[in-house]
């Protein structure tokens, strides 16, 4: 065998793309077997859940995890480079507080005062990854420092008071629904509000255009294979000229700017600044991802599927809370969820660990052996 | 040529001591801890001096300090365990309704059931780490939730009254023994032990060598899947007995018991120089920590700095305990280099 | 053979023992044979799968197939902890130590000295420890962490844990690679005193007069199979190089001359503390250049550093004529560099990542439409790529860690080659690579210096540096002791060179020595 | 009394109450449950409770939404906060629900009916007027209080401030620390205020269980005597300190009235019986006649205190 053809367009073998159909790819991934769990619950529950299919049930649902969803998509990138950030919810209080007292005590505008939260948001998020980059600390360790750092800021800004005044146009925008108002007592089929513009909140669009440039930045970009090769290899990337300091700085940042906006969302929409507001989330936010199917290790998992992670918490949960069950059980549920699939992730890992040596013995390709 | 080797060192055992302490993390935190109470005592006296002062300031950290030992045992074998904060909340509710139940049953029986039942939920996270080959962090985030769920599900609305307990348990939260609260005493007991088995036991030292390579410590043929389990039975059992510490020192066991305590261990612990991805820290290090962290709590109003500061202030306190472990090493690397150059030049 | 003569029952028997990693069949069939009171040599090249059978030995791996007895007795062990058990101490090629602890820990862990109350017994430990140390004329604190211990040094603690288990068997795979001669003499009087005993000893290495020097018997393997076994006294080094190599060795080395060219990379006064000083090296166009040295010689730290992975203290690197950044591959890959690490599982490849995206890692900034960057354009460039290099795979979507080594260092090759390098560095091109794809690699560096290339390779088989490099450096202890040209690059100038000393490796000059690897 | 006409309300058959503590497991609130059901029975509504396992306005924003898609007859709710769950609650009053808020109000337009356990006024001069009473009416005096951004408990202090500066010159309000309604927090705040202020000499907690955990540190204290506590707590959780003297006087209304009085107030909503205009008069059962008063408020009535002479007498 001689590769005397070396740098000549000449190729002596060729390769197919992949290695199964379409179909395959596209079916047999956890991704899909998270929507496909979404769908199942979602039709249970329009069809047995009273009132679930109202179309007020998706407009609450979408307005209640709006903030999850933001977040769960910088998280998403930041758990696949095989780190974690502890601290978004404290900045999403933090900049919550921050528009609270923009506006209230120095007066600015709405936008304005965002504006300065964003920014500060984003340097939060940009302490957390110069200490996790360039510093090279363990991000568990430091967000769980920044964690109580951002929260402590948010409590003693603010103290006892809560700032609550804020202009009608705001706050109306934050509950704002596509398309005008609902009809009262609209229902249709059996898709029935999905058929009702007016059962999507506006703040939908905001966090679908995020996600598309989210899913088109960690799919389809040389910046997103760099986060991937982070997490499965950090040194590797490194030889490939991945600056993997640079990269884990900015997730770090945008994670800040997006929970910091999910921060202003949550102030305007119950219209209330308060050094407490969204405490706890970054764990359901954690969960969420998790449950998407993206490897805590890093270096796994995938857009689609963490959407549907936190479709299926909220669902679940709303379904629940509108058969009175308890808030104690919904947790429940929600914690063996999480169990349930880390352990199928193994599972599945291992089957598929399986599949690759079929596929070995199903392709002799000769390694060292002649 | 043996002058690829490190030359041994020329100290002798007492220089050895000396260093050591001065570079040790532990009395570096200790110091700490130190200033602040004085700080504290000159602010306000009976602080440290009035009996409930002294008192407080040994009891009040001794729930802390044992979540901090059982969190140190799980995190030195490169995992953690996030329901802690449940387990209290769980086992606490436990023992007041076995008061409510069983009127009569003797203290230690039900501190001993207390432990079990902790260990139990340990076991349960144990088992899904080291057989299920799940990452520990997601395991215990579930279980978190779990736990206080069932904990709050089964609680239902009857809490647990100070009526409810027996006084001679409740005495226990605040009886002394030669001015030290006993329940501090337990809590230092239980550091003692696990403190001893961490260094003179064979299997201590394993844990600290599965943390340190998990891949190396299974092809040395140590035995990681048991002894990561055995970690999460401890760690679990020492948060039950925090429960029984619970219900003990606030008579009270209602819905909030116990919550977010488990963040709080794991930041004890790195603030006493644990590494969070295993292999170093000690007991005793966390155990300093966890005092530091409740004392901090209780200092700073003193020091006029108003309650919505104080976590700020605590989260500034971790991200430089990590930041300065991060300088030293690094400072230890470059000694290392240095050290082989010399040694190159020697010949 | 040496059985025979000592008359007694073999220790360790082996028999048509069978072990693969999915596509690759690491052993076909071992076969070996060790009598008590024996010092046993095992050679091959590399990746003729004497470590996998070490492991198999070890209880690391299971065996696929194959007879394993031990004492006479049938075995199987699941865990290294059985066979530790059993009487076997193994020293593993690399080292594997716990960074956290101390060195004395390190060898005696899970078996401490115990007073009562099943209380470690530290001073004994220590006493113990500094007593082995003694014993093999070292001179380390025994209280001293792992941590940054220099390759040798780490060897050296595992040759103490293995001698502290006095064990009826002992394995040493490759203990030499990284000491000098004085502490490979006190290892070899150590094995003499333990074969004195009455125990058994398993060597490898690739310095055959080590071998001959030491052992009593050589069992000879290839491409994973059992070849032959020879008394030593009855055999020679020429024997034993045929039964290794089963082949000309000539055509190993197809180094074609090319038209040398300008200066491609040039480094001046390069130093790290620690790692290596005063470091000044050019290569040209068309030309391939050798770096030869003992393994902690610090030629990968000079590789990453010129390559900009680590950084620098003092010294400067330059392409073209053009100042190269430190600290930066991307800049570096920019000005036309290209480095093929020692380490392809952990550094030259993501080897969980598919071939497509691993040929095509280096160069997928060039790969985006509109700043997207598409599965198709991958395989685009990937498919060419691996086809000229003969990549055997099914598909270009499969993950690397499915594929041999040999072709793993393909992908490698041709994720640097795809870039279209002016200068490629390659470290260790052929470690752990099987005789037929090792000659594809060199005939591949050849052509690419014809095609005017600057090639910077590494390598610590002297016969692969003496066979393919126009100029040869050599590395010792971090500092360049020699520059030799093409004709002045003898084995003994390396070998001298290399340690200083000449002396220990006399006659070592057959065609296939290697320094090691 | 709307036994007779209970069909008619906006809850279609009986009267669909939801009952939305601030959080559960709060044995306040279990009080005011029992006296929700009790009322309900007589009236046979339905009470369901529901709510958030903590004190968070956010997590209470999903229950009043829950509750205006289940199309329930009337949403009886303490607030964690007063406007944060405002929206959400006019929300479900354009979906037809009646909102009645009890023990702690939202602003007034976003609920038709205010439920009060005693005016503001009252309960702060009784609080007051109890550690006056208790310290010789001169000293340093500490308030214990739950979340800080607890509506009614900030109400009270700040009416408790004013009514110390205008009445009792001697005593000086020297701290006030946030227990959360948490025992550890409100346990160990107590120990802390203690240590700080050598020469405290008493400590108000306008909050259940701030006073519950209050009193078990200080019956464990050298303080004990020294200090002295009042404030607000159930009779259940306080007897034990009442009976070893830690706490001499308390005050509280009966909380079961309240949910009993509530869940008459939404039942007469659902019925149209009210509006919630001033002027407004309805039948709560066995509590008598109620009128609604200036924006929309309906008084429980003074608050009691409970000493060791009748403290026997409760048990909730
Ligand atoms: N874990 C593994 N996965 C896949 N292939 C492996 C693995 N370990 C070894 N191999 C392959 O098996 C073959 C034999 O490897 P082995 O390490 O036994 O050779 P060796 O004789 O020890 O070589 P050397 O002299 O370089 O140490 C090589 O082709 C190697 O690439
Ligand atoms: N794990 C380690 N910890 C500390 N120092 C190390 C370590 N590995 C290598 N060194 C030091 O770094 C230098 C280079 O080691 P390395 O093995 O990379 O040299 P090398 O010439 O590249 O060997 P090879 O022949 O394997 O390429 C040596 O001084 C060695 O002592
Ligand atoms: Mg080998
Ligand atoms: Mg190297």
């Amino acid at each position: 065998m001689s590769t005397s053809t070396v740098g000549h367009a000449v190729d002596e073998r060729t390769y197919a793309a992949y290695s199964r159909p379409l179909w395959w790819r596209v079916v047999m991934t956890r991704e899909f077997a998270m929507i496909v769990l979404l769908g199942v619950v979602y039709l249970w529950a329009t069809g047995n859940v009273a009132s679930f299919d109202g179309p007020l049930a998706l407009y609450y649902l979408f307005l209640d995890i709006a903030p999850i969803l933001m977040i769960a998509l910088p998280m998403t990138l930041i758990i696949i480079t095989g780190e974690i950030d502890l601290s978004v919810a404290s900045t999403m209080g933090l900049s919550s507080v921050l528009v609270g007292i923009f506006h209230a005590d120095l007066g600015l505008s709405i936008p304005a005062a965002a504006v300065c939260a964003l920014a500060i948001g984003t340097a939060c998020g940009a302490l957390n990854g110069v200490l996790v980059g360039y510093v090279g600390l363990p991000s568990l360790a430091v967000t769980i420092g920044s964690l109580a750092l951002f929260r402590g800021i948010a409590g003693g800004l603010l103290g006892t008071e809560a700032i609550t005044d804020y202009p009608e146009q705001w706050t109306d925008l934050a509950k704002e629904r596509l398309f005008g108002p609902v009809e009262g007592g609209y229902s249709g089929g059996w898709l029935g509000p999905v058929t009702e513009p007016a059962s999507y909140p506006l703040v939908l669009v905001p966090i679908v255009v995020l996600a598309v440039v989210f899913g088109v930045l960690l799919h389809a970009t040389s910046f997103g294979r760099g986060i991937y090769e982070i997490g499965l290899n950090e040194q590797a990337a490194k030889f490939s000229g991945v600056d993997v300091a640079r990269t884990k700085l900015l997730l770090f940042a945008i994670a800040g700017a997006v929970s910091a906006f999910a921060g202003v969302y949550y102030t305007l929409r119950f219209g209330s600044a308060r050094g407490d507001n969204a405490e706890f989330l970054e764990l359901q936010v954690i969960a969420a991802v998790l449950l998407g199917g993206v490897s805590i290790f890093g270096g796994r998992g995938a857009l689609p599927g963490v959407l549907a992670g936190v479709l299926l918490i909220g669902i679940v949960s709303s379904a629940l809370r509108l058969e009175d069950v308890s808030s104690n059980v919904i947790n429940i549920v929600i914690g063996v969820l999480l169990v349930l699939s880390v352990i199928s992730t193994s599972l599945l890992a291992w089957i598929s660990g399986l599949r690759v040596a079929r596929t070995k013995s199903d392709h002799p390709t000769k390694g060292n052996q002649r | 040529m043996t002058d690829l080797l490190v030359r041994p060192t020329s100290e002798s055992a007492r220089q050895r001591l000396v260093k050591g302490a001065l570079r040790s993390r532990e009395i570096a935190v200790f110091v700490i801890l130190v200033a602040l109470i004085a700080v504290a005592t000159v602010r306000s006296p009976n602080f440290l001096v009035g009996s409930d002062g002294w008192r407080d300031l040994l009891v009040t950290p001794s729930i802390l300090l044992l979540l901090a030992i059982g969190q140190t045992v799980v995190i030195i074998t490169r995992n953690v365990d996030l329901s802690v904060g449940s387990t209290v909340g769980l086992t606490a509710y436990l023992v007041g309704r076995l008061f409510v139940d069983q009127p009569g049953i003797p203290i230690v029986v039900v501190a001993l059931i207390g432990m079990l039942f902790g260990a139990a939920l340990g076991l349960v996270n144990g088992v899904l780490v080291a057989f299920g080959r799940v990452p520990a962090l997601v395991v215990t985030l579930g279980t978190m939730y779990i736990y206080r769920g069932v904990f709050l599900e089964w609680a239902g609305s009857d809490r647990i009254n100070a009526g409810d307990m027996p006084s001679g348990f409740l005495r226990l939260g605040t009886e002394q023994f030669l001015t030290i609260p006993v329940l501090t005493l337990v809590a230092l007991v239980m550091l003692v032990i696990v403190g001893y088995c961490l260094r003179s036991l064979r299997w201590g030292r394993e844990l600290y060598a599965i943390g340190s390579d998990p891949a190396a410590a299974r092809l040395y043929g140590l035995p990681v899947t048991r002894r990561v389990l055995g970690a999460f039975v401890i760690c679990g059992a020492l948060a039950g007995l925090a429960g029984v510490f619970y219900a003990a020192r606030y008579g009270t066991v209602s819905s909030g018991a116990g919550r977010n305590l488990e963040l709080e261990a794991v930041a004890a612990a790195v603030i006493g120089g644990v590494a969070i991805f295993g292999g170093s820290g000690t007991v005793w290090g966390a155990a300093i920590g966890a005092f530091l962290l409740v004392t901090i709590d209780r200092v700073l109003p003193i020091l006029g700095i108003p309650d919505f500061w104080q976590r700020a202030v605590v989260g500034g306190l971790i991200i430089g305990a990590v930041a300065l472990d991060r300088v030293l090493s690094l400072r230890r690397e470059r000694q290392l280099r240095q050290a082989r150059d010399d040694a190159r030049s020697g010949s | 053979m040496a059985e025979a003569a000592s008359g007694h029952p073999p220790i360790l028997e082996l028999s048509e023992v069978a072990k693969s990693f999915g596509p690759v069949l690491a052993l076909r069939s071992g076969r070996l044979e060790v009598g008590p009171g024996s010092i046993h040599a095992l050679v091959g090249e590399n990746g003729a799968g004497k470590s996998t059978l070490v492991k198999v030995i070890a209880g690391v791996y299971r065996r696929d197939g194959g007879g394993f007895r031990f004492r006479g007795a049938d075995v199987d062990f699941g865990s290294t902890g059985e066979s530790k058990n059993a009487g076997i101490a193994v020293i593993y090629q690399e080292p594997t130590l716990f960074p956290d602890l101390s060195v004395t820990e390190n060898i005696f862990m899970g078996r401490q000295p115990t007073r009562s109350g099943r209380r470690i017994d530290y001073p004994a430990m220590y006493a113990e420890a500094e007593r082995i140390f003694g014993r093999l004329g070292v001179a380390i604190d025994p209280r001293r962490i792992a941590d940054g211990l220099s390759i040798a040094d780490q060897q050296i603690i595992e040759i103490a844990k293995a001698i502290s288990l006095d064990a009826t068997l002992l394995v040493m795979d490759e203990p030499t690679a990284a000491l000098s001669s004085v502490e490979a003499e006190r290892l070899f009087t150590i094995a003499r005193a333990l074969r004195d005993e009455g125990r058994a000893v398993v060597f490898i290495s690739h310095r055959l007069e080590e071998v001959f020097g030491l052992c009593d018997t050589v069992t000879v393997m290839r491409d994973g199979a059992y070849v032959g076994t020879r008394a030593i006294a009855e055999t020679s080094t020429d024997e034993v190089v045929s039964l290794m190599v089963g082949r000309e060795v000539a055509d190993l080395f197809p180094k074609a001359e090319a038209a040398i060219g300008d200066v491609v990379l040039e480094v001046d006064g390069l130093t790290a503390a620690g790692e290596f000083h005063d470091i000044g090296l050019t290569v040209r166009a068309g030309e391939i250049v050798g770096l030869a040295g003992l393994v902690g010689a610090g030629r990968s730290e000079i590789a990453r550093a010129v390559f900009g992975v680590d950084g620098y203290d003092a010294g400067s690197v330059r392409m073209n004529g053009v100042p190269v950044p430190p600290r930066s591959p991307r800049a570096s890959i920019r000005a036309g560099m290209a480095l093929v690490p020692e380490d392809r599982r952990q550094q030259g490849l993501v080897i969980d990542q598919s071939v497509a995206r691993n040929v095509s890692a280096a160069i997928r900034g060039r790969l985006t439409t509109l700043g997207l960057l598409l599965g198709r354009a991958e395989n685009r460039v990937a498919a060419p790529w691996a086809g000229r290099l003969e990549v055997k795979t099914s598909a270009l979507d499969m993950d690397a860690s499915t594929m041999s080594g040999g072709n793993q260092q393909k992908v490698a090759i041709a994720k640097w080659l795809a870039t279209e390098p002016k200068l490629l560095i390659i470290d260790e091109p052929t470690r752990g690579i099987d005789v037929g794809t090792k000659s594809e690699v060199h005939r591949l560096l050849s052509d690419l210096a014809g095609r005017g290339m600057a090639v910077l390779m590494i390598s610590s088989e002297l016969q692969e540096v003496l066979g393919m490099a126009d100029r040869v450096y050599v590395v010792c202890e971090g500092r360049i002791t020699a520059e030799l040209g093409r004709d002045e690059a003898t084995p003994d100038a390396v070998m001298h060179a290399a340690t200083h000393v000449g002396g220990h490796l006399a006659g070592a000059t057959h065609a296939d020595e290697k320094v090691l690897a | 009394g709307g036994d007779d006409d209970g069909g008619s309300g906006g809850g279609g058959g009986s009267a669909e109450i939801t009952l939305l503590p601030k959080n559960l497991g709060n044995p306040y609130f279990d009080a005011s449950r029992t006296g929700a059901e009790k009322a309900a029975g007589e009236f046979d509504g339905e009470v369901t409770e529901v709510g958030p396992d903590q004190a968070a306005p956010d997590a209470q924003v999903s229950y009043i939404n829950t509750a205006a898609q289940q199309g329930v007859g009337a949403l009886v709710v303490s607030a964690n906060d007063p406007t944060a769950i405002c929206d959400a609650l006019n929300e479900a009053r354009d979906a037809g629900v009646k909102v009645v808020t009890f023990d702690s109000d939202t602003d007034p337009e976003c609920r038709d009916v205010f439920v009060n356990q005693a005016d503001a006024q009252g309960i702060a001069k009784a609080q007051v007027d109890l550690i006056a009473e208790q310290i010789g009416d001169k000293g340093k005096v500490a308030i214990l209080s739950a979340a800080a951004n607890a509506t009614n408990q900030n109400a009270w202090i700040k009416l408790m401030e004013e009514e110390i500066a205008a009445n009792h010159p001697n005593i000086e309000l020297v701290d006030t620390v946030y227990g959360d309604d948490d025992d550890q927090k409100s346990f160990d705040e107590t120990a802390a205020l203690l240590s700080r202020y050598s020469d405290l000499a008493g400590i108000i907690s306008p909050t259940t269980v701030g006073i519950a955990a209050a009193a078990r540190y200080l019956s464990t204290s050298e303080q004990k005597g020294k200090v002295a506590l009042t404030g607000l707590g159930t009779p259940d959780q306080m007897r034990a300190y009442i009976k070893d003297g830690t706490v001499t006087s308390f005050a509280l209304w009966n909380p079961e009235d309240l949910g009993y009085l509530a869940a008459y107030t939404a039942e007469a909503l659902i019925n149209d019986d009210i509006t919630g205009e001033e002027g407004d008069t309805f039948e709560a059962g066995e509590l008598g006649e109620y009128t609604v008063g200036a924006d929309g408020g309906v008084l429980l009535g003074e608050p009691f205190v409970f000493d060791e002479t009748n403290i026997d007498d409760f048990n909730f």
